[in-house]
């Protein structure tokens, strides 16, 4: 079956832009500046490319759409990718933007919890079969803690002071901190579970049959990301147009939070958007470990460095 | 004697269309149904109610019975209170989901009357219109004079002071017809009730009523009302008084005044 | 006259809904400020009112992509509804066939056939379109179901008696018939399509620079802007009652017709 | 001789379902297979029946939790629904006064009144049957107030004649009369409830103990497990349709008495 | 000459109660209405069926008209076209959404009759029902009378072959059913049409039909079927016909019949 994109032959006028799908995960937001910046930078357009950027909700089914052919790229996780390979769908991973996870834990500061073990009691809301959850739940058991679902919200965390909740870094600690209540994060990463977030995936065939056009978007998606390291001001404004809930303090606070999760030593060292099949393969033991997945897939299979 | 039932210039005009959003009503064209109608019935008194088609019959015994009001003049009933007024719908009007004696028991429900009473009651009114049979089955069950005849006992289980009757016995046979004319009648004598009456068989009406009125063609107005003398006064009615002359000469009177009235 | 007797016709419409608007804001405005509930859980509505004022121009936005989405899903399980609702009452064995099945259709979550929504549909507003109609054609089929299982049996009796052919039977007996049922349906089918419509874009998608009020209604609640989030609520509950007004009031010019014979 | 008609006629309920689902279960077999469309996509049913069997455990487990709760708020539904119709009913005025704010129970995003309902009734149970309770109640309304205003007048004036008090009239007349539109109203709010149910477990359940449908359906979608996914849908399908089918059984008793007069 | 009516040693029980899973019916008591019944009517024949209320009339039209089967015993009729034969049911079953015209119109709508020529035999069986004045109304604004009258204008519109009609005229006023009584004869008359009536009036069938059909009270068993002979034999039928001692002496029998059928 032919993908839904479609790339005209390059003839030897100037050749007419390709036109590209990226399905977000979310609204526009920081997570994604980059990818904005790209766009409204020229960066694409240079490397003759028709971006759409394309929003979805929480529950947006981004890796079978991605799989499926219905969009060229995809934000994902890199659980989602292993998991989704081991389940059949070819994706795979071109480029690692959150070198270290934002996914964490909040707690109210008074509760006086020096770590994440100490939770012995309250509630804590966790994102349904999410692979961090299940990792912190093995791994430090949360007696005496009732786990609820998470919604996305931050309201109940305000209404009651033994209330902790999965969050991401550069999403929720900032939206409670406006309403002046101050949360204690504790990152996944720190009790040993870090997959890389925002992945940009695509589908297997797409780097068989286009690897150029491939190759232009991710060169063009790490110019916008260094441009927005640089400078979110101006992505940002775009951003906020498109998203109106969020306010123009609350962008500049979450791209400054997100920051030090993109530029990493490892990120400085290789560049932007860097992985590593060690972290696969890590990633993958702990999912079979989990029983998320019975078997770990090939971890070199599950990304690609499409850079030279 | 006291009036049951006094009525006085009354008017009703049906309009023609209802609007689409409930209130609203095209003033245009309306169908005036009865129009200055005046009559007094006395206390136990019989009165036949006889009319063309479509004359109105039915929009006064509605109006008497106190569900449509006129739209001039008056109607004043002396007794309004719970099951004092009994109306014999033209249709049969029972509850699909109640059995025939459910359906009687009815009125004696709603009016609070205790169980063993309502029973007893019911198996009345149930002989009196020779439905006993048929007390257990559901009206989808009957025919449709045994729906009407289920109507009547309904009507007469309260043992009504003042008892509208809108052509009770026109879907039953010659012969049960007869039979329930007489069983009114001796109903009439001993409860002494007031009886108003719509009938388009003649001849019952002068079997039956002390006195009888008879409407013009639509709008309706009165064009006749006496009283009916047959000859056995105030005596018992039997088969045989349908042949005395003066019930013939009574039964023409009606008739003519029909005649006249629908021309 | 005959002006001002509809004017105050118009008024008895419009009037009680009103009155009841403004009594429900003022109870709820002071249940917010006399139970000191804080804002963020429960807005007053001046907040809201101020909310919704300061966004006007993205919750119309927001309103008229869903109004949109939700109209589509509506009418196609209008037309499903009704035409299914036939097909089912043909015959009993039909009707026992698969009638329990269409019940799936309204337990089965969004979430969870959002794949196959959006491979089908593709990203975007049939997507929505799709889900607003899943969700909202059960009580189409049901409502319409009774009302032709109800149709008086002797007027099925007079068609047969003078050889109606089933298409007959049907456009001149039990549509008809059926009508005022039917519109019982659409009245439940409306506010379900507004919010098949708002779930829908939280899992299929939507074209850029269009959100619809679901995803305005996820972005205030993540963001904790309680009073945008209630604006947006109310501005859903509004297109659905927009389409309930409309209903109605398309039924009450067709049902004039069907005041019961007395 | 009558046990064995009661068999037949039996045998003539049940066996067009259960052949309506093994065509369909063939049909969709031979769809996945056919057009090879991807197992995480659209599991073949011998997939799914294969993850039902090895979860068999948890998901009746879970289709416990999810079905007391959504009976819960099914049967809050059916007494609110039938008590506030007859409300409604007591007049033009409060009808046209409160009638269309219902359906802002029916267009409102559990999710956005999710911090309400766990501050009002707690975490878990109850204000999971709380969500299945706001999502079902709307037809149950809309239905019974069409029965009610569908009695014929004659019938009133029948009540009106005899003095009957306004609680008479409703219980021997209006209640009576409108029971086969309760019973449709209620037919609907089946499928509703549990949808409510598995919404509200995803933003005001416990995940742990026992969790509910809702619980394992996000799970097994995050997980792309998507045969155990449409087990779960199954699972949640079968729940509503077990009440459906209650229903219908209690509703056939009850209207023996009401099939129509002839 | 042919038979266009058969009905031969026809039964027919109704089962008391329905059980509640649509299938299952409770064997215990039923209903005997119709108990071995057979006659047959030629073409052209004018046949009056009389009968106690709740005998099995109804039932019996019914199994003619195709609409019910007998349990025993067959019913063959000749002519079962389209719009061959009529029924004018006891109620009058009017559709609630169409006026009257409409409701008139109804069987030439289903039988495909084009818009002008429906408009023309609606409007004359209309006329001839005394109801062109209400033909834009609907059912809910008539009088029992006028439904009745609609539904027997419906019946007549598509100019049947066999003409089944339950009680038409039971909601008539004396004048009015005499004037349709005519109209009615007439019409047999000049259509040659075969007509099986059911009527409560022993005088309305003395004066319509050629020969009368008594049944026994329930179960129907036929105890009276003879011609009816009036003086001026073959010819037209008018109020003098009713003052004639031959219509009083085979009135005199059917009542007799009647009576003999009701013990
Ligand atoms: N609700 C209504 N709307 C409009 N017109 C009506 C309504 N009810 C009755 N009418 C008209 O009023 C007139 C009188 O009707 P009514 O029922 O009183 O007649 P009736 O004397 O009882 O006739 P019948 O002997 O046929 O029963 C008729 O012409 C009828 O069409
Ligand atoms: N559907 C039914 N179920 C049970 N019993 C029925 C049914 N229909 C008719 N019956 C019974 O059959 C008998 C004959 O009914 P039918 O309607 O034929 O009487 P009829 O001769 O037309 O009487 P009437 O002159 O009162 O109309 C009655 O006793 C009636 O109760
Ligand atoms: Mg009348
Ligand atoms: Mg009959």
């Amino acid at each position: 079956r032919k993908p839904a994109a479609t790339t005209n032959d390059a003839s030897d006028g100037a050749p007419p832009a390709t036109k590209l799908r990226v399905q977000l995960n979310w609204v526009a937001e920081p997570e994604f500046g980059g990818l904005y910046a790209a766009r409204e930078n020229g960066a694409y357009a240079r490397e003759g490319l028709e971006v759409e950027l394309k929003g979805g909700g929480a529950g947006s089914p981004v890796v079978q759409l991605v799989a499926s052919g219905q969009a060229d790229f995809g934000i994902a996780g890199a659980d989602d990718v292993v998991t989704a390979r081991v389940r059949g769908a070819d994706v795979v991973a071109i480029f690692a933007t959150f070198q270290v996870s934002p996914q964490g834990v909040m707690v109210h500061e008074e509760q006086n919890v020096a770590s994440l073990a100490d939770l012995k009691s309250g509630i804590l809301a966790l994102e349904l079969g999410l692979p961090f959850g299940m990792y912190l739940r093995k791994k430090l058991g949360f007696h005496g803690v009732s786990i609820v679902p998470y919604d996305g919200g931050v309201a109940k965390f305000l209404t009651d002071a033994t209330y902790a909740q999965q969050c991401y870094v550069t999403s929720e600690p900032i939206a409670v901190k406006k309403r002046g209540v101050r949360a204690k994060v504790f990152l996944g990463a720190e009790s040993g579970f870090n997959p890389y977030a925002s992945m940009i995936i695509t589908r297997g065939a797409m780097l068989r049959d286009k690897r150029d056009a491939v190759r232009a978007f991710v060169r063009a998606s790490a110019d916008g990301w260094k441009a927005y390291l640089r400078d979110p001001k101006p992505a940002n404004a775009v951003m906020q147009k498109l998203n109106g809930a969020m306010d123009a303090e609350t962008f500049a606070a979450a791209a400054e939070a997100q920051k030090p999760l993109i530029e990493t030593d490892a990120s400085k060292a290789q560049g932007l958007g860097a992985m590593d099949e060690a972290r696969f393969a890590t990633l993958a033991s702990q999912l079979v470990d989990l029983g998320v997945i019975a078997k770990a897939p090939i971890a070199s299979e599950c990304f690609t460095t499409v850079l030279p | 004697m006291p009036k049951t039932v006094d009525i006085r210039g009354v008017k009703r005009r049906f309009p023609e269309k209802t609007g689409p959003l409930g209130g609203l009503t095209n003033d245009g064209a309306s169908v005036l149904a009865v129009d200055g109608v005046s009559f007094a019935l006395e206390e136990g008194e019989f009165c036949a109610l006889i009319g063309p088609s479509g004359c109105g019959k039915s929009t006064l015994l509605r109006m008497v019975s106190g569900l449509d009001a006129p739209d001039e003049g008056s109607v004043e009933v002396a007794s309004r209170g719970r099951g004092e007024i009994a109306y014999v719908f033209q249709d049969a009007h029972l509850l699909p989901w109640r059995s025939v004696a459910e359906n009687v028991a009815l009125p004696l429900e709603l009016g609070g009357v205790s169980h063993a009473e309502r029973d007893a009651a019911v198996l009345e009114a149930l002989a009196q219109v020779e439905l006993t049979d048929a007390a257990n089955r559901y009206p989808r069950e009957l025919s449709g004079g045994m729906r009407m005849r289920a109507s009547i006992a309904r009507a007469l289980v309260t043992k009504p002071k003042l008892l509208l009757m809108d052509e009770p016995f026109a879907a039953l046979d010659e012969l049960t017809r007869q039979r329930l004319d007489e069983r009114l009648f001796a109903i009439w004598k001993e409860r002494k009730l007031t009886i108003l009456f719509v009938t388009h068989a003649i001849f019952e009406a002068t079997f039956l009523a002390e006195r009888a009125i008879v409407f013009s063609k639509r709008p309706a107005r009165v064009v006749y009302d006496q009283p009916i003398t047959l000859d056995p006064e105030n005596g018992a009615r039997t088969s045989a008084t349908r042949a005395t002359p003066g019930f013939a000469r009574e039964a023409a009177k009606l008739l003519s005044a029909l005649e006249g009235g629908d021309t | 006259m005959s002006a001002a007797r509809r004017a105050k016709a118009v008024a008895a419409i419009l009037l009680p809904p009103l009155g009841a608007a403004i009594v429900g804001i003022l109870i709820w405005e002071s249940i917010a400020r006399g139970l000191a509930i804080p804002a963020y859980l429960l807005p007053p509505p001046s907040a809201v009112a101020a909310a919704a004022f300061a966004n006007a121009g993205p919750l119309a936005s927001a309103c008229l992509t869903t109004s949109l989405t939700a109209l589509a899903g509506f009418v196609a399980s209008a037309v499903f509804g009704v035409v299914t609702a036939f097909v089912l009452a043909s015959s009993r064995l039909v009707e026992r066939a698969f009638y329990p099945y269409a019940l799936i259709l309204q337990t089965v979550p969004i979430v969870a056939i959002a794949p196959l929504l959006v491979l089908w549909f593709g990203v975007g507003p049939r997507a929505v379109a799709a889900s607003a109609f899943i969700v909202s054609v059960f009580p189409v089929i049901t409502n319409t179901l009774a009302g032709v299982r109800a149709v008086d049996p002797s007027l099925r009796d007079l068609f047969k008696l003078y050889g109606a052919s089933h298409a007959q039977v049907l456009v001149k007996l039990e549509l008809p018939h059926a009508l005022p049922n039917i519109t019982t349906g659409l009245r439940i089918a409306c506010g379900l399509a507004v919010i098949g419509a708002i779930v829908g874009e939280l899992v299929a998608g939507f074209a850029e620079g269009s959100p619809g009020l679901g995803i305005v209604v996820m972005t205030a609640y993540r963001q904790l802007r309680t009073d945008l989030l209630f604006a947006a609520v109310l501005a859903s509950a509004f297109v659905g009652i927009a389409m309930f007004v409309g209903i109605s009031t398309l039924s009450a010019v067709a049902l004039r017709r069907y005041e019961r014979n007395n």
